[in-house]
């Protein structure tokens, strides 16, 4: 008893031996040998991989920490945010501004100062809200506190007035809908529903040369697994069990003396922060950041990513992510006219078949062989029972 | 007559109920007894159809009704007050009343008198939300609204729990009475071992999903009972 | 990051000075005085007085929807009264103070539905109840001792379920929950305990053991007991509150509540 | 330019013979006949055009009102086979003819056979102002207002004298009110000071937007100090009852958007809000509610005769419930009742569905609009006063939103199926021991609220896009107003409908559209941290549990 | 067989599917003209189709599948602005070829890209010229409405600046912009009704992009304006949209337009013939982005034949100065800026959903890449060829080689 007792209270690690066996194997063949298959083989070559396969490896691990953002506070927490885009577009935005800052003369008018779609709706100088962003490390800053100190003012309200359950999730998509419909606005200085784009350099890289696209893509890998071993220690700590705890009986937490206001807001803009790192990386791979990202329907897309992939597990977010997006690559060329059909039978397909998302039939067929196992012993038992 | 035989039931690879037979008679009260966790209340669920059972047969009223749906067996005169009381708990109570007018003939649907005499609470709360009830009014509502069905069969899940004493005594007169009336079968499933002696006609007594020991009530006797309700 | 939580504090600091009031009952571990409450115009609480002392061991009977419930629901802060004085220690005014506060001030709760955390395992909603910080940092942070290793060991035994530890609580059945929640009251250990209903469900033997755990429990810790089991309200011995629609209908001994007229009347039946 | 050989054949044979004698197409300041200047209007040019019309105008000939009408409408034809000039109908699908000389039928034809006369809107106000000169004597009273009400902005001397004379003539109150208008009009400027001080007080009493622009332009050209000070006064009188009516047209447009609202989230609140269901295809039932009076639409168009129509819209009612009920059955028994008490799965496998209902709608139909005609009994407006008008589509669309919610509450409240429905859905496992049968019960309630969707189609269908992306413009909203309202509450939902449409309506004016909408949804936010279970919450002890 | 890759980028699911499955359609259209008419430098035309979903992001990445992965010559794409700013780098990165077929705010010449739309001096200015004038009513009183987007905003911006040299006052243009698919038009057409019944001749001058137009012309008409007292004149409401509504009582509002389905000439009849033909449905019609398609597609099939090679360096060199007889019946020219010269058309709409041409210029005009009335785009030049070689510059790229 004891024994079993010890062994259950040891703090939990990160991951097992088998975890880490796997992870650093993954993070060996995505952060050296892709970069190296695209780099040292020739173009002709069997093993060359395609020039194009590596911003669009580095966006799946952007949106793959976008996933594991949401699946923290849905997961974990409970609250299903249909406004995790906004976080993400915010980070987005930050990066684009210093992106856009970086530009210089180089813009079509050669303003100095403004970006070309402030020269030409005639704005005279440059907002108060745009200075600083000349600077990486401001920027960078602005990455994580402008997802940040909107989760924080948000949760702070939301958490703390006892709003729950699908009122949360109409909260956080009301937001985000908000923003959408702010940032559309040209008035705003944020390049209305255009965005930002045409950006030329990051941190003095060319944004299109092949190298800064590889390193960009390392990097988005190498953060894709701080952020998850992160999230793994939120979720292996106590505060994971009180997190798990307030997702399933809020009220009875309160009663043990744990304010479910406070876990929430940990969690959230934890993950708003993630969420934000993800839009920041993203943006300099996919070239343009604009209000769409805002748009309710994308933020309804991560919950679902999350969900295919299996909900409270974080590498099910990561996996659900992925292939959702790898499927999506593949269909809107493979079959343009045909794919939400596919899409929409696979989303179908998967909750009535893997209730548990895709990392769940590990654990649907465990119990299905021991239900097996079990069935075959008792009847054994019976067997010899009925023998005697 | 209520004739199960040879149920086996499993939560996943946890094997509950182990070949367990239970039977009912009308006019009759058959008593379950046991421990926690020795599957009283998984026994309940397989008889009205809650949870599917491996194997073993439910014979009611001469008919095969193990592969019947719940509802079916409702409309066949099975009822059951559930352990705990699972009220319906944005209906008013008479709403709650009135949900077991459903398996009953057109004609015949009409919530008696008799139900508020026995519960007078419950007229005086008529249009309160179910869900707003003390647990033991609620519990009252259980038992009220499982009569509204004019069941034949009548399967109460520890129906005493949180009811005040009197209303305690006022439940066994009525579980008496309607076994007396004979047109219905009772199984209780109860922790307050006096409370069941009383009533019982016949019992069988469960450990770890097992019949340990069934009988006749008159063969109920304190060391059984010793032998397997004590820790 | 600063994280507004209570939890961050010590009980009782950043409290308003009014909240910490006039020393007025100092004596008593629970005061209530005039409570009222009303739901959509019904009275649940009229008026309700009652004073527990520390180390006092309290039961409390009476009819269906006499409102026992609902006074431990403001008691832990779960239901604001409409009127009245509920003081803590003496001097704690908890009407003023949230469910977790109030929690953290050393008042544990079973409630008379069980409820525990079903998806967890019984260790993990023990780990959970275990006293210790609350804040959010502190939990992310936060490692088990041996000695609340011992208190979870000692919990498990008493409450019977050392083969479940590891099993999901959503699995146990209801009188195992009931255990599990009875259980994690003791590890909490809190000075105030207010058991709503303890030996629903239970078996005679049971019932019994329960009353001893109490027992051995009362006087190290303010106890307030909900019961209808009159044969355990007995064994407990201790002094009876009954309530009936709203307020006090009688106080006394066993014995003294058992044979007033009105309590039979309204309670007991004949 | 006509050629004569063509107006052979519009002409009776008299005219024809005057005709060839030599009369000069239009224009010519002798007197032309009715024929000869209607050939005038076959020219290309818009010039010419006009010039034919004023010839036809000068003639004084009431026959020349439905030419002018069916050319304003764009129904004077040539027959592309021998050029005769003919006023069309439709009929079905052909076009059926009448003679402009004496308004004989010449049969009807398929309109490929036809090629119809242009003119400019520049004409057409021509057109307007001609027909209302000689609608004056014309003997329907509406005829007769309505031309009246036409000559009040550009009247000349000539159609003032006409209006006098036909002022003198008139017998009834409401026409010679509008007649009395148009003259004081047309007398704001008269060189009497006296008679523009009768003209202002006349003009006083209304509170229409063109007077007022008319007392306006007065008042900066007037010198008269007097008149000056009864042109304020009148002005200022019409301003007050103008703003006035422009707050009740707020307040009228709020109810209206909140009706729209509601419509779409009225199938929703049952769903989602009694089953507790989150179904995200919801927007996709009331796109194929939409498609389906589509359907009904073009089936009328194939199969009926053209008066029938008008009734199509009503036929679409019952016909999208049904598809869309059938549809919604579908979903629920091939998909959501696995997912029962899982709602978060049902979001996504409803996710799933929406996406392929969109994109078989799509492939079905195609990707663009499609036209749904909006019956001539819902199109037009009441106007009531000052500018104010309400659209006949909108009142329609208010009252049948009000006839849907007050059926769901009759079904939820009132019948054992509404009792049924709330029992499944708030413990299903006891619902079922109780001996009501769940799985009939969550079909045929998931049917409703997607039949109702569909219905809510039908109406939104007479005020925006049909399309395949139809569903997905509503869904946001629906949610937010169902949980605005508070989830489970139809009362929740009315309200909470209402007020977004009535708070977006009184911002509109003063924020803008799109600041407008993100200060409605920043005032949602807030709100609900205030009632964090929406306006009309659950309450008691089941809430927060 | 080897093929020449043709890569279609249009949205055909999302909210742009509405509009841009058409022109996929019509992609497909030429593309299968072509190969029966014995394909192109002897080999078979092949269209590569993907679905970027209305998603700009995604047109990004499909851009850069088709160019990598599929290895198309030349790509026919997309609608919105916004979706061209987001494939704009990876066509130059790739160094590709895109013609972008919708009439849009200008402002810009990529290398990388053909122009086949309008810009806004083929279709606003002429439009609002056409009110004043007495033809067109002597209009005094002008509304700007438009989605908020840069489009409505750049094209309403020069329209501004125009009427304001051309003497109106500022209390006399009142400006309104909507969100994307703003579906409430209650309060703005009141306000129309309202700021045009002041006693001079109004008209509005509609920049509202693609789903915001039904509702808006189904509140105009039920409230009863008619066209001859404020006429609407459009800029992005073509036949395709006019087919989503009941036109009965939209007659006489106007759109202004490089070329209507109306119009008689061979070339047009020609076109709508094939169009009906490969669609396979009589009631389908025809609309100024896919005459732009048309022209596109031609002008590069003709410069693919003459550079002898899909090469996009020697397209691009034979692109320029390449003549198409388009189905508006003008012919119509590809400049160095990389816009066309086209005429200009404004129409009533008639009963039948159909435009009624009512006023046209004389003979092409040509676009202008940056517009003259903004101060800093008035400045720069587009051109192409030697000596500019630059898409915006003040002076020649090569001026000093000139001398
Ligand atoms: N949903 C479930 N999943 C897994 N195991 C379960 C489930 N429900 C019950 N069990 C297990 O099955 C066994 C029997 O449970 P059951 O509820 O039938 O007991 P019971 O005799 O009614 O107990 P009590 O007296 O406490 O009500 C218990 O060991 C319990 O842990
Ligand atoms: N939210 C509420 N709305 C309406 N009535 C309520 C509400 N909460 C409690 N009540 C009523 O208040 C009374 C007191 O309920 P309470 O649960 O406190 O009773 P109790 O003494 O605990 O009874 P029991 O012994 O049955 O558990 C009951 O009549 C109950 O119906
Ligand atoms: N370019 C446009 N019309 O978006
Ligand atoms: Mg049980
Ligand atoms: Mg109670």
């Amino acid at each position: 008893m004891r024994n079993q007792l010890e062994t259950l209270a040891k703090p939990r690690p990160l991951l097992d031996r088998r975890g880490w066996a796997a992870f650093l194997a993954i993070g060996f063949v995505l952060i050296v040998l892709v970069p190296l298959l695209n780099i040292l083989p020739g173009r002709g070559s069997m093993l060359h991989l395609s020039d194009y396969l590596i911003p669009l490896l580095g966006k799946y691990a952007c949106y793959a920490i976008l996933a594991l953002s949401l699946d923290l506070v849905w997961g974990y927490a409970g609250i299903l945010s249909l406004g995790h885009g906004a976080f993400f577009a915010l980070g987005g935005y930050a990066m684009g501004m210093y992106l856009m800052r970086q530009i210089g003369t180089r813009g079509v008018y050669g303003h100095p100062v403004l970006p070309d779609f402030m020269v030409f709706l005639n704005w005279k100088e440059l907002p108060w809200y745009w200075q600083g962003f000349d600077s990486f490390p401001f920027a960078m800053l602005m990455v994580l506190l402008a997802p940040g100190i909107l989760a924080l003012v948000l949760g702070w309200f939301a958490f703390r007035s006892r709003v729950t359950g699908v009122y949360i999730s109409i909260v956080t998509q009301a937001m985000t809908f908000a923003l959408l419909l702010a940032f559309f606005r040209n008035d705003m200085g944020f390049g209305g529903n255009n965005g930002l784009t045409d950006f030329k350099d990051i941190l003095g890289f060319p944004i299109q040369a092949p190298s800064t696209r590889i390193g960009l893509y390392v990097v988005s890998v190498i953060v894709l697994g701080l952020c998850f071993l992160l999230c793994r220690f939120v979720t292996q700590s106590k505060l994971g069990r009180v997190l798990l705890a307030v997702r399933d009986a809020e009220s009875r937490t309160r009663f043990l003396g744990y304010s479910p206001t406070a876990a929430k807001l940990f969690a959230f803009v934890l993950s708003a922060l993630l969420a934000g790192i993800a839009g920041a990386l993203y943006v300099p791979q996919v070239g343009i950041i604009n209000p769409g990202e805002f748009s309710p329907a994308n933020s309804i897309e991560i919950a679902i990513w999350v969900a295919v992939g299996g909900r409270g597990t974080l590498y099910g977010a990561i996996l659900g992510g992925v292939v959702i997006n790898l499927v999506k690559t593949w269909l809107t060329g493979a079959a343009p006219e045909l794919w939400l059909f596919v899409l929409g039978g696979l989303f179908i397909a998967s909750t009535l078949l893997f209730p548990k998302g895709i990392v769940g039939m590990v654990g649907q067929w465990k119990a299905w062989r021991d239900q097996k196992k079990a069935y075959a012993l008792d009847d054994k038992a019976a067997a010899e029972k009925g023998a005697e | 007559m209520l004739q199960a035989a040879n149920l086996n039931l499993y939560y996943g690879a946890s094997h509950a109920l182990r070949d367990v037979a239970v039977s009912a008679e009308i006019g009759k009260i058959t008593c379950i007894l046991g421990r926690n966790g020795v599957g009283k209340t998984s026994l309940m669920r397989a008889l009205v159809g809650l949870q599917t059972v491996r194997s073993g047969s439910i014979m009611w009223e001469g008919q095969d009704i193990t592969a019947l749906k719940p509802h079916e067996r409702a409309k066949r005169g099975i009822a059951m007050v559930p352990q705990g009381r699972e009220i319906f708990p944005r209906l008013t109570v008479y709403e709650n009343l009135e949900t077991g007018l459903a398996p009953l003939p057109r004609g015949e649907r009409k919530i008696e008198d008799e139900i508020f005499a026995l519960f007078p609470v419950l007229h005086e709360m008529r249009n309160r939300r179910g869900g707003d009830l003390s647990g033991g009014q609620q519990q009252q509502l259980a038992i009220a609204r499982a009569l509204v069905t004019r069941p034949r069969l009548l399967l109460l899940d520890e129906p005493t729990e949180g009811i005040q004493p009197s209303i305690i005594k006022d439940i066994g007169r009525v579980i008496r009475d309607l076994a007396n009336r004979g047109t219905m079968a009772i199984v209780l499933v109860e922790q307050y071992f006096d409370f069941a002696r009383a009533l019982a006609d016949q019992f069988i007594l469960l450990q770890r999903g097992e019949v340990v020991v069934e009988g006749d009530a008159s063969r109920l006797d304190a060391d059984d009972v010793r032998r397997y309700l004590t820790v | 990051m600063p994280l507004p939580s209570p939890l961050l504090q010590p009980a009782t600091a950043g409290l308003s000075p009014d909240v910490v009031d006039r020393v007025r009952v100092s004596d008593t571990q629970l005061y209530l005085d005039g409570v009222s409450v009303s739901f959509d115009g019904f009275r649940a609480i009229n008026n309700l007085a009652l004073m527990v002392a520390p180390g006092e061991l309290r039961t409390i009977i009476g009819p269906n929807g006499a409102g026992k419930t609902t006074m431990m629901d403001i008691i832990t802060g779960k239901t604001k009264p409409d009127a009245g004085e509920v003081l803590f220690a003496g001097r704690i005014d908890l009407t003023r103070l949230d469910e977790v506060a109030i929690a953290n001030l050393g008042i544990g709760r079973k409630f008379q539905k069980p409820t525990v955390f079903e998806n967890l395992t019984v260790f993990e909603n023990f780990e959970l109840a275990l006293k210790s910080a609350r804040g959010a940092w502190k939990t992310l942070l936060g490692r088990l001792n041996s000695e609340a290793l011992d208190r979870i060991a000692w919990a498990l035994d008493t409450v019977g379920l050392e083969t479940k530890v590891e099993d999901i609580a959503g699995s146990l059945s209801h009188g195992q929950k009931q255990w599990l929640e009875i259980g994690m009251l003791l590890v909490q250990d809190t000075q105030l305990i207010l058991l709503d209903e303890p030996v629903a469900g239970m078996t005679d033997a049971e019932t019994k053991q329960t009353a001893e755990l109490i027992l051995t429990l009362k006087g190290e810790r303010t106890l307030v007991v909900v019961e209808h089991d009159m044969e355990f309200v007995r064994d407990l011995g201790a002094k009876v509150t009954v309530l009936h629609e709203g307020s006090v209908l009688s106080e006394g001994t066993v014995d003294h509540v058992q044979n007033d007229p009105r309590v039979i009347e309204v309670y007991l039946g004949r | 330019m006509a050629k004569p050989e063509d107006l052979q054949a519009i002409a009776v044979p008299e005219e024809a013979k005057a005709l060839l004698a030599g009369a000069g197409p239009a224009a010519s300041s002798e007197p032309v006949d009715f024929a000869t200047a209607l050939a005038g209007l076959k020219s290309d040019s818009f010039a010419d055009k006009g010039k034919a019309i004023d010839a036809l105008t000068a003639l004084g000939d009431v026959r020349a009102i439905p030419v002018f009408r069916a050319l304003a409408d764009g129904r004077l034809l040539l027959r592309k086979s021998d050029g005769l000039m003919v006023i069309g109908a439709p009929s079905g699908n052909e076009i059926a003819l009448t003679s402009p000389l004496d308004g004989s039928s010449l049969g009807a034809v398929s309109a490929g056979t036809l090629e119809p006369l242009f003119v400019n809107n520049n004409l057409r106000n021509v057109l307007r102002e001609a027909v209302g000169r000689l609608g004056l004597s014309s003997s329907d009273q509406a005829a007769r207002s309505m031309a009246a009400n036409a000559l009040l902005e550009n009247a000349t001397p000539e159609t003032v004298a006409l209006l006098r004379e036909a002022y003198g003539r008139e017998s009834v109150d409401g026409v010679k009110r509008v007649m009395a208008l148009s003259l004081a009009a047309a007398e704001i400027a008269h060189p009497d000071k006296v008679k523009r001080l009768d003209s202002i007080a006349v003009l006083g009493t209304a509170s229409d937007l063109r007077v007022r622009a008319l007392l306006q332009a007065r008042l900066n050209q007037e010198q008269d100090a007097d008149v000056k000070a009864a042109l304020v006064k009148a002005f200022d009188r019409m301003q007050t009852k103008i703003t006035l009516y422009s707050y009740v047209e707020n307040f009228i447009q709020g109810i209206s958007l909140g009706s729209v609202l509601l419509l779409a989230a009225v199938g929703l609140a049952i769903t989602f809000g009694v089953m507790g269901v989150i179904n995200m295809a919801h927007g996709e039932m009331i796109m194929l509610g939409a498609y389906s009076a589509y359907l009904t639409q073009e089936i009328f168009r194939a199969l009926l005769p053209p008066g029938w129509i008008g009734a199509y819209l009503i036929v679409a009612l019952p016909v999208a419930f049904l598809i869309a009920a059938a549809v919604g059955v579908a979903i629920e028994r091939g998909v959501i009742r696995f997912l029962y008490g899982r709602p978060l799965e049902t979001m996504l496998a409803t996710w799933g569905v929406s996406l392929c209902l969109q994109q078989a709608v799509r492939s079905i139909f195609g990707a663009t609009n499609k036209e749904v005609a909006n019956p001539s009994w819902m199109t037009g407006a009441i106007e009531v006063a000052g500018g104010l008008a309400v659209t006949w589509n909108r009142v329609y669309i208010i009252i049948f939103c009000f006839l849907v919610l007050g059926l769901i509450a009759l079904i939820l409240k009132r019948t054992a199926f509404g009792l049924h429905m709330r029992a499944v859905t708030q413990n299903r496992q006891m619902a079922a021991v109780m001996g009501i049968p769940t799985a009939r019960v969550d079909a045929m309630t998931f049917a409703l609220g997607s039949g109702i969707a569909g219905m809510a189609g039908v109406a939104l269908s007479q005020i925006g896009n049909v399309s395949p992306n139809l569903g997905t413009i509503y869904i946001v909203d629906s949610f937010l107003v169902v949980v605005f309202g508070g989830v489970g509450s139809l009362m929740g939902t009315l309200v909470g409908a209402l007020t977004l449409g009535v708070v977006n309506k009184i911002l509109e004016p003063v924020a803008g559209a799109v600041l407008g909408k993100v200060v409605v949804l920043v005032c949602i936010i807030l709100f609900i941290q205030k009632r964090p279970r929406g306006l009309f919450a659950a309450k008691g002890r089941s809430a927060d549990a | 067989q080897d093929t020449i890759k043709v890569g279609v980028l249009h949205s055909l699911s999302g909210t742009m599917a509405i509009s841009e499955t058409t022109l996929k359609d019509t992609v497909l259209m030429m593309v299968d003209d072509i190969n029966k008419k014995g394909g192109l430098l002897g080999k078979k035309v092949e269209a590569v189709v993907v679905d970027p979903a209305s998603n700009w992001p995604l047109f990004a990445e499909k851009a850069r599948e088709l160019i990598s992965k599929e290895k198309v010559s030349v790509v026919f794409g997309c609608w919105t602005s916004v979706s061209r700013k987001s494939v704009l780098p990876v066509f130059e990165e790739l160094n590709s070829m895109l013609f972008y077929p919708v009439q849009y705010e200008g402002e810009e010449s990529s290398k990388n890209v053909f122009y086949t739309g309008a810009a806004p001096n083929q279709q606003a200015i002429p439009a609002v010229e056409y009110l004043m004038s007495k033809e067109g009513g002597e209009v005094k009183r002008w509304v700007l409405a438009g989605t908020d987007y840069v489009y409505p905003r750049t094209t309403n911006k020069i329209l501004e600046s125009f009427l304001k040299a051309k003497g109106v006052k500022q209390e006399d243009i009142m400006i309104n912009y909507t969100p994307f698919g703003h579906s409430d038009w209650q309060t703005i057409v009141a306000d129309i009704k309202k700021f045009g019944s002041a006693g001079k001749k109004t008209a509005v001058v509609s920049t509202i992009n693609g789903d915001a137009n039904v509702p808006f012309y189904k509140e105009l008409s039920n409230a009863g304006i008619k066209a001859s007292d404020i006429p609407v004149v459009a800029f992005s409401v073509g036949e395709e949209e006019l087919a989503g509504i009941d036109t009965k009582d939209l007659v006489g509002h106007l759109a202004a337009w490089n070329y209507f389905q109306s119009v008689k000439n061979p070339t047009n009849d020609a076109f709508i013939k094939q169009w009906k033909t490969f669609i396979k449905n009589d009631k389908r019609v025809t609309n100024d982005p896919m005459e732009a398609t048309y022209i596109g597609f031609k002008m590069w099939a003709q410069a693919v034949a003459q550079a002898g090679t899909t090469n996009v360096d020697a397209v691009r060199q034979a692109m320029y100065g390449q003549k198409v007889k388009a189905p508006s019946g003008f012919t119509s020219v590809m400049n160095t800026n990389h816009h066309l010269s086209k005429p200009v058309l404004i129409g009533e709409i008639r009963p039948d959903g159909q435009f009624n041409t009512v006023w046209q210029t004389k003979g092409p005009v040509k676009a202008d890449a940056w517009s003259k009335f903004i101060p800093e785009s008035a400045k720069l030049t587009a051109d192409w060829t030697f000596p500019w070689v630059c898409g915006n510059c003040e002076k020649p790229k090569y001026a000093a080689l000139v001398n």
